[in-house]
């Protein structure tokens, strides 16, 4: 087997997650789709570590999970204060910018 | 470098905006008093220019040139010929009057309690678009032309939208409809026009590498800037447009008739007599002075189209209600003579435009504030509703006469010199243009006589019978346009002078030289 | 001696100026003024008639160069003036004329409020006719011709507050117009053929040109010759325009400015004279004129009217005369001159007539006059004499000689145009004996009008007199001093060139004839008008008369072709530029707006919308990316 | 230990790469096609499990530990209790409000994976240098060695990255108490201004066989009234409903009494009324 194979399944998962952000509503399930995006990437630079034979790749893969971490506490907050204000954690309700 | 003087006709009016802006609402007198000042001042450096210029000197004179945009090759470069020269005079002239004129046309309605300054910013937006206009017959920098031109939108929108005519058949509601209806279409017609300019002048810019008037037209006839036959024409078209939108010509036109109708009458002279002017002459200038092939080619389609705006707009004149908004269709029958002067490619045609563009500025002001004059006093713009005004107050129905002949183009009165000119000049290269045109004259008869028969003779209507006679103000602002309507009639050969020289440039420009007289011909 | 003739001109210019300019100070000298500025025009004219008698014949043409008027590139119009026998002619009678009436006017419009504006019209006429026919070149002419019109147009409608004055003062400005059209078109054409349109130049270049051009430019300088001189079809303008005050329809609706086109072709007789086809086109003009306005006259009941008809005539004898050519010129001018002394003295008689009766023109209310008025009597009977061609009097000499050129026109043509001038005099008689019956003779048959003031006849004062008495001289003794021994003849020779026809009837014979129909016309009228009592409410008469009355009818082709027409044209072009010009306009606007609307809907405010389109593009872009790399 | 060749790996390699890497596309599926929030942070758990085991067949030991330690253990964890704090809102639902925007969506996902599988296919990524060489003085120590020398700065970025997003987090939800707490007196004239219901929310389980928080208590007409389970529950579905029970019993009661007092059925002489008219 061909290690690129690695990547298509990073391709592939990236699209799934993707449209998972689009047709869910739960804010906190299309936090975990962005997360799954974010994962196939990070297998995308791990295989790409392996191609090219360092570990900048793997590097790059540690910083996106440490950002992801920070990016999913603040989400989560963000999602947290919005249902006590709104008592909804669907994406729809927050339409403020319909006219 | 010498004292920058077309720099300083045109910054003076603008700095004059700015500071007419800034007086305290409550000064509303003071401010008037200023920009009347600073038209003065303007007028009396336009005057300057006009003296400093040598009519048998350089083609443009009292140059400044200026980096700017050195990225784009945009430089700020200013020049005049004598055609400039001339309408910068005619517009630094005409402002004062229309300052005048509209004196009390801003004040604020007692009714209303007035948050903003509307005197203030009346005549600051006069003074703004006098300063756009002035810097747009100085420009000789396509970009720096083009900047001004549309610029100038600002401040018209403004005027026509903000400070409508008082006098109108409607309620309130129904005026201010009409006015934001007329100012949107004068906004987004003149718009739509720059826009495709601005298309033009990129593609210009890609084409000729620089934007300066001089160099490209140079280049070109010294066969150093080739373009191509079907480039050329698509550029000429861009600019053409816009500028046919501005002057305007017939089917553009129709932004005319309601901007003017719903402006008040020193507005409705600013539009036509000086902002329209911009229009023909950028057409006698970067038209011509760019892409002379293409203006040949497009000669035929152009000629049809000003014939048809003569006669059609002399026709709709005939079948207007609205006095304003028939000086505003007898306007779009003149400028369709101005635009014949200028593609009939003749001496004649162009000095006859060019001497039309001076004269029609004049007549025009001259018949429209009067009307003004005439409106405001009985508050309504219909024909209908006037009658008998020579009754009670003959000096102010004479002026409005000789306005009237004034348009109607009468020997003796300036506009005759230029149209026959004009229809001389389309004659003797076209003679079946020059005939059609001459319908025109007749047409001019009609509805001005008409006008003038209705509104002033015939039984006194009780509304009109204590109308007073014109002011010492308004007699003020007549009386020297209809000294210079007849003299410039009686002797029109300084401003001739001034302007053969430049137009025996751009009919070199053109390539183009007058048809021999018959017999000569055969001699 | 030549810096006098701009003299000619701003003497009544500068009148002109000062009374319309000069406030209410003026009104109680205005008159005065204006009267004197025209007499001191007069007085110059004489000053350069003497001088020019003095000198020989090839040396009495004198010009004054004032100023470059409009000078452009290959175009050179002055402002200059010239000076010969033939505008001398004209200078005479026009300041002559000109100044009697002035005089007559102090005492015609003595109640009038607007006197000195009136005067101040009159001036600025008397300035425009004489630049008229100063003038050296056409583009003058032009400026002249048009100012004669606005004069006109002023004068008409003097009495503004009368509807029918204001539309009859438009009605003739409009109608000039498209005479004017004629002229401009006529000058550009002199332009594109001979570079020029002064007159010396343009005339002797005649030769050079090819007879189509020659043809062309006569036929329009006879369209502006229609419009000026109210000959068909552009003729229906003069009757209405007897709305203005009566000494205005005696100087410029019969005496001077309706000559202008018999001017204007007289001074281009090279012109003519290279383009036959154009001379015949004049002729014919010239007869059915004078057969159009005879045949209007007789149906009048309008003592001005009828008037106007018979001036519309006359004037179709001169253009008949001025279209034979060299044979014609010299009579149409002499019959231009003693008809300008015998139709001003019969207006200023009808004038004299309706200021005693109160302003009431319809001649079957008048009747018996003479005893009341007996200077007017005597005058307006002089001046009728005249007219009529009595052997003797002015219009003997003048008519005479045009029917007998004619005549020697020569072929068929010769025997209808000279059939025709006959015939014309005939009705001439008729119409004007009828007038003469009408006011002067019979029963009176005036009532009081509706507020019961009957009319009070009686003579006009001093000042209106005199100018009468002065022209009735002219009309008995003009074509007499003119015509024997051909003195006319040789003073305007030498400008107009003349040619002696070879008529095919001897001279004799056709003053016989004349003197035959005249006599035949009189005692028509007389058996109809003379013999019994003038019914004062007209009978309904036969369809010719009914038509007559109606101008033939021309009018109402006007209104319903040319009026109701255009009222159709112009309004259903408002409705054109309206719905159509804008319409597209507006619809495209009403078009964008829509789709935005539609667009608008895709902005509907939830995010995973938003995201869609943004991954969307990002989707493309990318496929944008590789497509260009791979290509 | 895999063999981390160029150009090809190992069929054990390969068999756990189609194995588990179905397994994993499976479960991304269902986190995006689960109904409940619960199922798909599990689903979603369970990928990143087969994420990790990847990353450690890749070479990348270091990053497979953290990935299952921080991000299975950690943030997954912290997803589920957001879930549980949350609860459940219609939000869960899969039907789509807004038209359209599934298909749209389906054919944007899909076609940037066709784009993404094209660009994959289209790059040259044939050579692989594999990390023998790298991973030689370890896996852990080469990466501490890059972080600490050339990715020193985005390192200590991150850092403060993490404080940021601590604090943010905090400022985020905390709530300060600014107003006073409102007195019972307060608020049952504010209950009273509303006028929407007056007396406090009736308790669950009333007039029913049950008394449990999820069951709906009965009206008198012996239907159930939602009025009186917590919000919550109702919006996650979890409401029991016993009313049918309840009726059951009710009838079940009146046959005993039926045939204990020996009465006529009434139910069947009813019917046999009906079938006597019809007859």
């Amino acid at each position: 087997m061909n290690p690129v194979n690695y990547l298509y399944l990073a391709a592939l998962l990236f699209a799934i997650g993707a449209t998972g952000v689009l047709i869910r509503r739960n804010a906190i399930v299309v936090f975990m789709c962005i997360e799954l995006m974010l994962n196939a990437c990070n297998l995308a630079f791990v295989a790409f570590s392996r191609m090219h034979g360092n570990l900048d790749g793997q590097i790059i893969a540690f910083f996106t999970m440490v950002v992801a971490a920070a990016e999913v506490v603040v989400g989560l907050a963000i999602i947290v204060s919005l249902f006590r204000s709104r008592h909804s954690a669907s994406v729809d309700d927050a339409s403020l910018m319909k006219l | 470098m010498s004292f920058p003087l077309l720099t300083a006709t045109a910054a003076l009016p603008a700095v004059g905006a700015i500071a007419t802006a800034a007086v305290p609402a409550a000064r509303r007198s003071a401010a008037k008093w200023l920009a009347l000042l600073v038209s003065l001042a303007t007028l009396a450096l336009a005057v300057t220019v006009l003296v400093r210029f040598d009519p048998d000197g350089d083609r443009y004179q009292l140059t400044e040139s200026r980096a700017w945009i050195a990225e784009f090759g945009v430089r700020y470069e200013l020049g005049v010929d004598g055609i400039g020269v001339a309408l910068i005079g005619l517009t630094a002239l005409l402002i004062p009057f229309i300052i005048l004129a509209g004196w009390h046309d801003a004040d604020p309605l007692e009714t209303k309690s007035s948050r903003w300054r509307p005197t203030q910013g009346f005549f600051a937006l006069i003074l703004a678009v006098e300063a756009m206009v002035i810097i747009s017959f100085e420009a000789t920098d396509v970009f720096l032309f083009y900047i001004f031109f549309e610029a100038m939108l600002i401040p018209m929108y403004f005027l026509i939208g903000g400070f409508g005519d008082r006098a109108h058949a409607g309620s309130d509601e129904n005026a201010s409809a009409q006015r934001s209806y007329a100012a949107v279409k004068f906004l987004l017609y003149n718009l739509v026009g720059g826009l495709i300019m601005l298309a033009a002048v990129i593609g210009l810019y890609v084409v000729a590498g620089n934007f300066s008037l001089q160099e490209i037209a140079e280049a070109r006839a010294n066969g150093t800037l080739d373009m191509a036959t079907s480039t050329e024409r698509w550029l000429f078209l861009g600019f053409f447009f816009a500028f046919a939108v501005k002057a305007p010509l017939w089917p553009l036109h129709t932004w005319l008739p309601n901007a003017m109708g719903e402006s008040t009458a020193p507005v409705a002279v600013l539009i036509t007599a000086v902002v329209d002017k911009v229009g023909t002459f950028a057409m006698l200038r970067f038209c011509l002075g760019l892409f002379p092939e293409a203006s040949k080619w497009a000669t035929p389609v152009i000629l049809v189209l000003a014939l048809i705006s003569i006669i059609y707009g002399a026709l709709l004149a005939v079948g207007q209600r609205d006095i304003k908004r028939l000086v505003a269709y007898a306007s779009i029958s003149h400028f369709g003579f101005i635009v014949l002067g200028i593609f009939a490619m003749t001496s004649q045609g162009q000095s006859g435009a060019t001497l039309y563009m001076v004269n029609h500025g004049l007549s025009t002001a001259a018949l429209m504030l009067v009307a003004g004059f005439l409106i405001s006093r009985r508050g309504s713009r219909l024909i209908a509703d006037y009658g008998g005004v020579q009754k009670v107050a003959p000096v102010l129905a004479g002026t409005f006469l000789i306005g009237g002949l004034a348009t109607l183009s009468l020997p003796g009165l300036a506009p005759f010199v230029s149209e026959f000119l004009v229809l001389v000049g389309a004659f003797a290269r076209y003679p079946v243009v020059g005939i059609i045109a001459t319908l025109g004259i007749v047409l001019a008869a009609l509805y001005t006589l008409v006008l003038y028969q209705r509104t002033m003779t015939g039984p006194v209507k009780p509304e009109v019978s204590a109308m007073p006679d014109l002011r010492v103000r308004e007699l003020v602002v007549v009386a020297p346009l209809i000294a210079l309507l007849i003299g410039l009639g009686v002797y029109p050969k300084p401003l001739t002078e001034l302007v053969n020289p430049a137009v025996e440039h751009t009919m070199s420009d053109v390539q183009q030289k007058d048809p021999e007289p018959e017999v000569e011909a055969a001699k | 001696m030549e810096n006098l003739i701009a003299l000619l001109v701003a003497a009544p210019l500068l009148g002109a100026a000062v009374l319309l300019c000069g406030g209410r100070a003026l009104d109680r000298a205005g008159h005065w003024l204006g009267t004197l500025l025209a007499a001191a025009s007069f007085v110059v004219a004489v000053v350069l008639f003497a001088d020019m008698l003095g000198k020989g014949a090839e040396e009495r043409t004198l010009s004054q160069h004032l100023f470059s008027w409009l000078p452009v590139e290959g175009f050179q119009a002055d402002v200059a003036f010239q000076l010969d026998q033939l505008s001398m002619t004209f200078v005479l009678l026009i300041s002559g004329v000109g100044t009697l009436i002035h005089v007559y006017s102090i005492g015609y419009m003595e109640h009038d409020e607007r006197r000195r504006r009136f005067f101040g019209y009159l001036n600025l006429f008397l300035a425009a006719m004489l630049l008229l026919v100063l003038a050296d070149n056409y583009l003058l002419l032009y400026v002249g011709w048009e100012g004669v019109g606005l004069a006109s147009y002023l004068l008409i409608g003097f009495w503004q507050h009368k509807p029918s004055a204001a539309t009859a003062a438009k009605k003739a400005f409009l109608v000039n117009r498209v005479g004017d059209m004629g002229l401009s078109i006529a000058i550009m054409l002199m332009f594109t053929t001979f570079g020029t349109f002064a007159f010396g130049p343009v005339l002797e270049a005649t030769g050079e040109t090819s007879e189509g051009k020659l043809t062309a430019i006569g036929l329009m300088l006879l369209l502006a010759a229609c419009g000026k001189s109210a000959q068909v079809p552009l003729q229906s303008w003069l009757g209405d325009a007897m709305e203005g005050p009566t000494p205005v329809s005696a100087l410029i609706h019969a005496a001077t400015m309706v000559t202008a086109g018999v001017y204007l072709i007289v001074r281009s007789g090279a012109i003519f004279n290279g383009a036959p086809e154009a001379q015949l086109v004049v002729t014919i003009v010239g007869a059915v004129t004078l057969l159009f306005g005879a045949i209007v006259g007789c149906a009048k009941d309008d003592i001005k009217k009828a008037l106007a008809g018979s001036t519309m005539s006359q004037i179709g004898y001169m253009i008949l005369a001025a279209g034979l050519g060299p044979i014609g010129y010299v009579f149409a001018i002499m019959h231009l001159v003693t008809h300008g002394f015998f139709k001003a003295g019969l207006f200023l008689g009808a004038g004299s007539v309706m200021h005693g009766m109160n302003d009431e023109v319809d001649m079957r209310k008048y009747g018996g006059l003479r005893k009341y008025m007996p200077v007017t009597f005597v005058t307006f009977g002089l001046g009728y004499l005249a007219i009529i061609g009595f052997p003797g009097l002015s219009g003997f000499f003048s008519k005479d000689k045009i029917i007998e050129a004619a005549f020697a026109k020569g072929g068929t043509e010769g025997w209808i145009l000279g059939s025709v001038a006959l015939l014309g005099a005939a009705i001439t008689a008729y119409y004007m004996t009828r007038v003469m019956l009408l006011t002067f003779f019979g029963e009176k048959r005036w009532q009081p009008d509706a507020e019961g003031h009957a009319p009070h006849p009686h003579e006009s004062p001093k000042t209106m007199t005199i100018p009468m008495i002065v022209l009735a001289f002219g009309s008995v003794f003009a074509g007499g001093f003119f015509g024997i021994g051909d003195r006319f003849l040789h003073w305007l020779e030498p400008v107009t060139g003349h040619k002696h026809g070879h008529s095919p009837l001897s001279a004799a014979t056709v003053t016989g004839a004349t003197v035959g129909v005249l006599l035949i016309g009189v005692a028509l009228a007389y058996l109809q008008y003379g013999r019994g009592p003038v019914p004062v409410t007209a009978p309904r008469g036969s369809l010719l008369t009914r038509a007559a009355r109606r101008d033939l009818l021309q009018d109402d082709f006007n209104h319903v072709v040319l009026v109701r027409g255009g009222e159709h044209l112009t309004r259903s072009l408002v409705y054109v530029d309206h719905t159509l010009v804008d319409g597209v306009v507006n619809g495209t606007a009403a078009t964008m707006g829509g789709l935005s609307g539609r667009l608008r809907k895709l902005q509907n405010g939830y995010a995973r919308s938003y995201a869609v389109s943004m991954f969307g593009g990002a989707a493309v872009l990318i496929a944008a990316t590789l497509l260009m790399r791979a290509v | 230990m895999t063999q981390l060749a160029a150009y090809t790996t190992s069929t054990g390699e390969a068999f756990q790469f189609w194995i588990l890497g179905t397994v994993a596309v499976i479960g991304a599926l269902c986190t995006i096609l689960m109904k409940k929030a619960v199922h798909s942070a599990l689903c979603l758990a369970g990928t990143m499990i087969i994420l990790a085991v990847f990353y450690l067949a890749n070479g990348a030991y270091f990053l497979g530990v953290v990935q299952i330690v921080v991000y299975t253990g950690a943030i997954m964890m912290l997803f589920l209790f957001v879930v549980m704090l949350v609860g459940v809102t219609a939000a869960d639902s899969l039907k789509e409000t807004i038209k359209g925007q599934r298909w749209l969506a389906l054919l944007c996902g899909l076609g940037f994976a066709v784009l993404l599988f094209a660009g994959i296919g289209n790059a040259s990524v044939k050579e692989f240098n594999g990390l023998g060489k790298a991973n030689a003085g370890g896996n852990v120590e080469g990466l501490a060695e890059l972080i600490f020398t050339k990715y020193v700065f985005a390192f200590e970025i991150t850092g403060a990255l993490l404080i940021t997003a601590t604090v943010g987090a905090m400022v985020l939800t905390h709530r300060e108490r600014t107003e006073r707490a409102k007195t019972q007196r307060e608020r049952s004239e504010e209950r009273v201004r509303e006028g929407k219901h007056l007396p406090p929310l009736p308790a669950p389980g009333v007039y029913a066989r049950h008394n449990a928080v999820d069951i709906a208590g009965l009206l008198p007409d012996g239907t159930p009234s939602e009025l009186t389970v917590n919000k919550t529950l109702r919006e996650r579905g979890q409401i029991r409903d016993v009313s049918s029970e309840a009726l059951d019993d009710l009838r079940a009661l009146e046959q005993r009494s039926t045939d204990r007092l020996e009465r006529p059925d009434l139910r069947a002489t009813d019917s046999g009324r009906t079938e006597e008219a019809s007859k």
